[in-house]
């Protein structure tokens, strides 16, 4: 039944990815591009060679992180919109490590560093869910409101107290070179954080699907009264959801700085969080289908730029394709809900002209 | 214009379905359904849960489309798109549940629809009490129209309910199952308006109910319905509640005498000086005291909305108690989390289902583990689910309470009120526990799932649980208590020993025209 | 320094900067009434910017260029509404999905249409007129706050008494409130709750269309790149703060743009910058804390009222 | 037609430099996009002349200030072509990263100062310089009350995109330039914390010009088009940024104060195609250097700073390269 359930939505998916992808080849058309090339170029430029590969599953990475964030938080309830601030405190706290305690040996730096954002993060989505459930203030406002606080709070200090000593660019210094990760492929930016990463994704899958806790938190979202009755304490568990997706952005954000900058920046996210929640959502926040999604997310950012390069297709034009296949994969249940009932209505005018003929053949 | 010819041989067909037929995705709802409906009468339609009854009135208001079939008002084929066009034809419908808008008045939600205007734009809310109150004074159904919705009890949205269909111009009033919320007071209340209508107003009634006796007392003619079909119309006066029972259900039913065995033993519950607020600050219970023993049931009798709800969650840790104290078996348990008084003990069938007492849509397996999530042998250290084990006990439980459904892995939405009940109740009765609070067990069921909910509470009491028992439903009080408290405004105002009293009489203590003596609440007390 | 900072331009200012949020919010509360939490206004308000700069600059009148821009939100609300009403999707996924196309489409069409990046601005573009009223200039308080503002800034203060009495006041309103609380109540008197619910995303959609217009005819005169800036998830946040109410919302609307004006000028008085631009988002969470606070004593004195009785 | 087969396993490929006969390819890459009609447009410029006049190949790569974006648009350019010009100080890391990569590779890096790389060619510009240059002149012009617009108060004001130390270094020569002419002068400063939002551009240059500021000098990128809106709804003035932008509207912007960004980079490819290119050394453009300066837009537009006052800036140029006056940098 489940595997039969899930084989339905996996064939949605790829029916709505495929309708979507039919516009985008229609837009294309349409501006006097060749849709064939112009995917071809995407297809290639994201997966065409080792290189590109790389370069995209590097930026998956933070979109898995996000993903899960919003996962964890979504199902429990409580909605994380936050993710943004929280990853950027968690990238400074990560940087704040790394350029501070330089001596430490490299397995310890990397621990401490990644500790400090998931605790930074953590805590600072710690804030809204109290006042959450404390003080029943919404969530969605108060954590839009304290990512803008964070991303200029975080401005602050790296224009001010924890400005670079060289090189005039909006960031700290760099950390020591035992906290840089390891690169993978040469010139692409992928990184050993990817490794961290499918292991997050692995226990984050495991503690939610496989865990009490897990259950519990599936249980509050779904409905709270019916937790606190079952004896779950559902303040608590929305807490720890906020906290734990907290922390994933804070680690999002960490690897960014120990994998990819070396260094907190200015503008080191460009709206991961908010791409993370896209993908979860998408998949309903299932876990693994966050992985999926974020993959496919990555293939569309790094291919849409090929595209642009080789065909000057402008890689806008990807944000409108991005844009139809989400409608199109959100409204997949309201199709085929519409589809069952065209198709039920056949089949039973089928089935009464059938009777009625019958009738009809009997009278006579 | 409404020739009336009752009492004579010829009868008026206000309403006429002919042949009709509905089917949602995987479900035959209405099969082919031939009725005809009489002007001037109370016509009765009985059947299970899921038989049909609700669609085949949605189809009349409009609601539904049917897939095929015809319907005919006043001998003229009509084809009825929406309720407006229901409405035009003199149709009004009172749905099974409330359609009232909570945050408007009461005034405002009988007028919806077709609202008075000041200059064509405007909402004339002066208008609307005024016609509020004329409605009131035509058809004597009391209420106040200035009242929000939500503040008022569900007898009271009854009336608005009704109110608001026959401000709407009804002459043929659909009325699905009506009674499934009210007193038996609030009942016959609502019977004698039922029969104004008819008998001086010339209306005619469709009435679904579960309640047999309701039936009888009430209808001119009743139809049966099953899984989808029409089983048969007959009079009234040529039924009987066994045999309208054995048309529904398809089989021959046993009323069973419900056998109660055992020795009633040591106090195992005991609540003193119980004090609890509800939502809005006000006080809900006052002074609540009493006690229940091994092997016993106690039911708590009253009309809702005078604090039984409170009392339930107070009692199992989801409420605040102001002051008082709860003890299980010797243990302190007020004050203390759901999760505790569930440690020591005490399970509970909340009243609702749908709010509380499941998660629609989770899954069957997911809903019966609540509890359980954390004990052995569900969990490895306390953490790991054994899923494959999970789902075993759940099929087995399932198997059990004789859950009707394909899988244990579909969404508990998917089944009907009924089957949801039974998975509440296995859940519940399968906990390790001495103590069942239970609020409404039979609420919305159907016949035969209230025969197995009564026999499995009564089970449990001959195994010795101690059993409190809330319900709206005199009968049920009746039938399963060993002991009845009448709860009014918040306060205890009878005990009784079953035998004792005729549920007419208690009616009163629960209204609060009668109250105990002071030395009688002290001696309940202490018993 | 103080006088530098707190004067009747600190009024305007906040006038100024609060019309984008007001004439927004107002559409994103209708939807709100009708059950729908729209995220999408973000995406509703740029597309508004953008055609709006399109009419005007090709048929050299600005009111073309709102026609326009209410036709995009016409059409961007019919999308909205039909994945959210029709189809039942998340309405959350949809929101965002609309910024996402927004953006991308915008950006597009200003290469294809214009053949510029980034922004476009032309002598040709038809500002939206300022409004001047002769009897308030005598009043120089008056005058400086409240005369001389462009067309929408009027217009969003009528709009807010219309929107008020719309949804308190007349049947239209009741039904739109009670779509969104209880749809098949309404369904049963008759009135069909979708097509409230389709009317609320469209009027959305219009009013959303009149806050970009008012960004690049009104306020600016030049469309640029995502130049919504975030407008629609603070007049998201003005809703939830005036808990839908319109009068509420704008005065929620009034507080963001004031604290915004503020901001501005704290700078000046030797804050760093990173801070005063903090404001607005601070105040709102604070005051949301205040709020919350007050109403969980109010809650509790009105137990102990009761318990006194 | 510039379609070249998607790039395969990277090698650091050879350039193409020796081939004297094949037109060069350049490519572009900025940090944020095109369309500022400032700074990274004037970038364009020099390559687009460069197109036309050396009869180069060239294509564009935009970032949009997406950090993820800066290594991957660099190796894209880097196997496009063996002249890459780097635009923003934001690729300090990235062009490290990279062009070692890429010996044969020419990177001509804009706007940030590299060193010890040896085929990166690093052109700063000394905004401090050039914007003390803006400020004395808008100190004199604020006291110029013979001008329509011009208050008798002693204030100007600066609209400044971020709060980052480019445009604190520009910010501090502004402020120089106008305590220069007159300590008297009092200079406001506002950041509108963000490049690309005009309309929070035009509410900062409102709230200068409220405060008695009657020029405004826009260091901010696309939300400087707010401040031009701003100086024409309260028939004020602002100073442009970058490029001579004096062309956005005349009526109200009085004069800009250039980076050379677009002849830079012209030159640099001239000389690349000529052979007489040194790679890796690193250009410090300042007043001196022709590098900073201020335009004031073409002969046909009218003039409102005065012959007098453009003397004036003359004389406080050769002060200034002749080390008579040295203006503060921030780093
Ligand atoms: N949204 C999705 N996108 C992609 N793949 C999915 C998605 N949802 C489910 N799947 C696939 O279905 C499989 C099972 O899903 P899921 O993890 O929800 O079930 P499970 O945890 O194995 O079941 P149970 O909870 O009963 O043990 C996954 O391994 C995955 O491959
Ligand atoms: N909107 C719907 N979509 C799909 N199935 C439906 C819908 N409404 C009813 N059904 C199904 O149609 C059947 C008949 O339902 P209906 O509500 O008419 O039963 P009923 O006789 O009124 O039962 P009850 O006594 O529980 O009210 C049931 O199996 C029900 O699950
Ligand atoms: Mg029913
Ligand atoms: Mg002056």
């Amino acid at each position: 039944m489940r595997r039969k359930l899930n084989t339905e939505y996996l064939f949605s998916l790829v029916l709505s990815v495929t309708a979507a992808l039919l516009i985008g080849a229609m837009i294309m058309f349409a501006n006097g591009k060749s849709p064939i090339l112009g995917y071809s170029a995407l297809i290639n430029g994201a997966l065409g060679s080792k290189y590109n590969l790389a370069t995209t599953l590097a930026k998956t990475v933070p979109l898995i992180l996000t993903g899960l964030a919003t996962a964890v938080s979504f199902r429990s309830g409580i909605y994380n919109i936050g993710g943004e601030g929280q990853l950027y405190l968690g990238a400074f706290a990560g940087a704040y490590v790394g350029f501070t305690f330089v001596q430490l040996p490299g397995f310890w730096g990397i621990i401490l560093a990644v500790a400090a954002a998931a605790l930074v993060g953590g805590f600072y989505a710690y804030i809204p869910a109290i006042l959450k459930v404390r003080y029943k203030i919404d969530e969605v406002i108060t954590t839009i409101m304290m990512n803008s606080i964070a991303i200029l709070f975080t401005d602050y200090l790296v224009n001010y107290p924890f400005a670079a000593a060289r090189g005039k660019m909006g960031g700290t210094d760099m950390i020591g070179e035992a906290y840089k990760l390891t690169r993978l492929v040469k010139l692409s930016k992928l990184n050993t954080s990817i490794f961290m990463t499918v292991l997050i994704a692995i226990s984050i899958y495991y503690f939610l699907q496989k865990t009490s806790i897990g259950y519990e938190l599936k249980m509050v979202g779904q409905n709270a009264a019916f937790a606190n009755y079952g004896g779950i304490s559902s303040k608590k568990r929305m807490i720890l959801a906020m906290v734990l997706s907290g922390a994933l952005c804070g680690i999002a954000g960490s690897f960014e700085v120990l994998g990819s900058h070396y260094r907190f920046l200015q503008n080191i996210s460009p709206g991961y969080a908010f791409d993370g929640m896209l993908v979860s959502l998408i998949v309903k926040n299932n876990p693994v289908g966050v992985v999926f999604m974020a993959i496919f997310f990555g293939i569309l950012k790094t291919g849409s730029i090929a595209m642009e390069h080789t065909t000057s297709i402008p890689s806008e034009l990807v944000l409108v394709i991005q844009s139809i296949i989400i409608l199109f994969i959100a409204g997949e249940n309201g199709f085929k809900a519409i589809l069952r009932k065209l198709l039920a209505k056949d089949q039973y005018e089928i089935s009464s002209l059938a009777s009625k003929l019958e009738k009809e053949a009997g009278e006579k | 214009m409404n020739l009336r010819q009752r009492g004579e041989d010829v009868y008026r067909n206000i309403i006429e379905l002919k042949e009709i037929t509905k089917v949602f995705p995987g479900v035959l709802a209405n099969d082919n359904i031939n009725l005809s409906i009489r002007e001037g009468e109370i016509h009765a339609i009985v059947g299970e849960n899921g038989a049909g009854k609700s669609t085949l009135m949605k189809i009349l208001y409009g609601l539904y489309q049917p897939n095929s079939g015809e319907i005919y008002i006043r001998e003229k084929r009509m084809n009825i798109r929406s309720p407006i066009a229901a409405i035009r034809n003199g149709i009004g419908m009172v749905h099974q549940h409330f359609m009232l808008i909570p945050s408007f008045t009461v005034a405002e939600n009988i007028v919806l629809g077709t609202e008075p205007r000041k200059k064509k734009f405007f909402m004339d809310f002066e208008k609307a009490v005024e016609i509020t109150k004329k409605l009131v004074s035509i058809y004597g159904l009391e209420v106040t129209p200035e009242l929000k919705v939500e503040e008022v009890s569900v007898g009271i949205q009854q009336r608005i309910e009704i109110l608001k269909i026959l401000h709407k111009g009804a002459d043929i009033l659909i009325l699905d199952e009506p009674t499934a919320v009210l007193t038996p007071q609030e009942t016959e209340e609502l019977f004698v308006v039922i029969r104004k209508l008819v008998k001086e107003m010339n209306k005619t009634v469709i009435i679904i109910t579960h309640k047999l006796q309701e039936v009888m007392a009430l209808s001119d003619r009743v139809s049966v319905m099953r899984q989808g079909r029409l089983i048969g119309t007959m009079d009234t006066k040529d039924a009987t509640e066994q045999k309208l029972a054995e048309m529904m259900v398809g089989r021959e039913i046993l009323f069973e005498a419900l056998y109660k065995e055992g020795q009633q033993g040591k106090t195992l519950f005991t609540v003193n000086h119980l004090n609890v607020k509800n939502n809005r600050g006000l006080w809900a219970l006052r002074d609540i005291s009493f006690s229940i023993r091994n092997g016993e049931i106690l039911g708590i009798a009253g009309v809702e909305g005078n604090g039984q709800s409170e009392l339930v969650e107070a009692l199992t840790g989801l409420r605040e108690i102001e002051s008082g104290e709860v003890y299980v078996d010797g243990n302190l348990v007020s004050g203390k989390s759901p999760k505790e008084i569930r440690g020591l003990g005490v399970v509970h069938v909340p009243e609702d289902r749908l709010a509380t007492g499941l998660s629609k849509k989770a899954t069957i397996t997911e809903n019966l583990l609540m509890g359980s999530q954390r004990q052995e042998p569900f969990t490895k250290g306390g953490i790991h689910l054994r899923s494959k084990l999970i789902r075993k006990k759940a099929s087995e439980l399932v198997e059990k309470f004789d859950v009707r459904t394909p899988s244990v892995e579909v969404a508990v939405e998917t089944l009907s009120g009924g089957n949801m009940q039974k998975i509440v109740i296995a859940r519940e009765f399968t906990h390790d526990a001495k103590i069942l609070i239970i609020s409404q067990p039979t609420r919305g069921v159907d016949i035969g799932a209230i025969e197995f909910i009564h026999r499995q509470i009564i089970q449990k009491r001959n195994e010795g649980y101690a059993i409190l028992l809330v319900s709206a439903e005199l009968d049920e009080i009746f039938r399963l208590s060993d002991r009845i408290l009448t709860l009014f405004a918040g306060e205890i105002t009878g005990e009784f020993d079953n035998k004792d009293i005729t549920k007419k009489e208690i009616g009163f203590y629960m209204t609060g025209i009668r109250k105990p003596a002071e030395e009688e609440v002290s001696k309940c007390v202490e018993s | 320094m103080l006088h530098e900072v707190f004067n009747l331009t600190l009024l305007q200012n906040t006038i100024r900067t609060a019309t984008p949020l007001i004439l927004a919010g107002l559409g994103g509360l209708l939807t709100m009434h009708a059950g729908i939490l729209n995220i999408g206004m973000e995406g509703m308000i740029l597309t508004g910017a953008f055609f709006g700069v399109l009419g005007s600059y090709f048929f050299s009148s600005s009111l073309m260029g709102v026609l326009l821009a209410v036709a995009s939100g016409i059409l961007i609300g019919l999308i909205f509404g039909f994945f959210v009403i029709e189809l039942k999707a998340d309405e959350f996924i949809i929101g965002i999905a609309i910024n996402i196309f927004a953006g991308g489409l915008t950006i597009f069409l200003l290469r294809s249409i214009f053949g510029v990046k980034g922004a476009f601005s032309s002598p040709r573009i038809r500002p939206l007129p300022d409004i001047h009223f002769p009897l308030i200039d005598k009043i120089t308080a008056l005058d400086l706050t409240l005369n001389n503002h462009s067309i929408f800034v009027y217009i969003s203060w009528i709009l807010v008494v219309l929107i008020y009495i719309t949804i308190y006041r007349t049947p239209y309103g009741m039904w739109v409130r009670a779509s969104g609380e209880y749809p098949e109540a309404l369904a049963t008197v008759g009135v069909n709750p979708k097509k409230m619910k389709y009317i609320s995303s469209i009027v959305c959609g219009i009013l959303c269309g009149f806050s970009g217009a008012h960004l690049s005819l009104g306020y600016l005169t030049l469309f640029s790149e995502n130049m919504s800036a975030g407008k629609g998830f603070i007049a998201l946040a003005a809703i939830i703060f005036g808990s839908s109410n319109p009068i509420k919302t704008f005065g929620a609307a009034l507080l963001f743009g004031f604290f915004d004006a503020l901001g501005i000028r704290l700078q000046g008085v030797g804050m760093p910058s990173q801070f005063t631009q903090m404001i607005p988002y601070t105040v709102t969470v604070a005051a949301l804390f205040i709020v919350a606070q007050k109403s969980l004593r109010k809650m509790k004195k009105e137990q102990h009222f009761e318990r006194n009785m | 037609g510039c379609t070249k087969p998607i790039p395969q396993d990277v090698q650091p490929s050879g350039g193409e430099t020796e081939a004297s006969e094949a037109p060069i390819k350049a490519a572009l890459v900025v940090a944020g996009g095109l369309g500022d009609r400032s700074f990274y447009d004037s970038a364009n410029e020099g390559i687009e002349r460069a197109k036309k006049e050396l009869g180069v190949e060239a294509k564009v790569l935009e970032c949009r200030n997406d950090p993820s974006l800066f290594n991957d648009q660099l190796i894209q350019a880097s196997q496009y072509g063996s002249v890459v010009v780097v635009v923003g100080f934001e690729f300090y890391d990235a062009i490290q990263e990279v062009a070692p990569e890429f010996p044969d590779v020419n990177y001509i890096y804009v706007d940030n100062v590299v060193e010890e790389i040896s085929n990166i060619t690093c052109i700063d510009y000394m905004e401090n310089e050039g914007s003390f240059l803006a400020g004395a002149m808008a100190a004199l012009l604020t006291q110029d009350t013979t001008i329509e617009g011009i208050n008798k108060e002693k204030v100007i004001g600066m609209v400044g995109g971020m709060d980052i130390s480019v445009i604190r270094n520009f910010k501090v020569g502004y402020e120089e330039g106008a305590k220069y002419i007159d300590p008297e002068i009092r200079v406001e400063t506002i950041f509108a914390g963000d490049f690309e939002d005009p309309a929070k551009g035009k509410e900062s240059a409102l709230a200068l010009y409220a405060k008695g500021a009657d020029i405004v000098f826009q260091v901010a990128g696309k939300t400087g088009e707010g401040v031009f809106e701003a100086a024409k709804d309260s028939k004020q003035f602002a100073i442009g940024v970058d490029s001579d932008q004096r062309y956005i509207n005349p009526d109200v912007i009085v004069a800009s104060m250039t980076k050379g960004v677009g002849l830079s980079i012209f030159e640099s490819i001239q000389k690349i195609q000529e052979g007489t290119f040194a790679p890796g050394s690193v250009y410090r453009y300042g007043i001196k250097e022709n590098g900073v300066g201020i335009a004031y837009g073409t002969p046909d537009m009218k003039q409102f700073v005065s012959e007098e006052v453009k003397t004036k800036i003359e004389g406080l140029k050769e002060k200034i390269v002749s080390g008579e006056i040295k203006v503060t940098e921030i780093q």
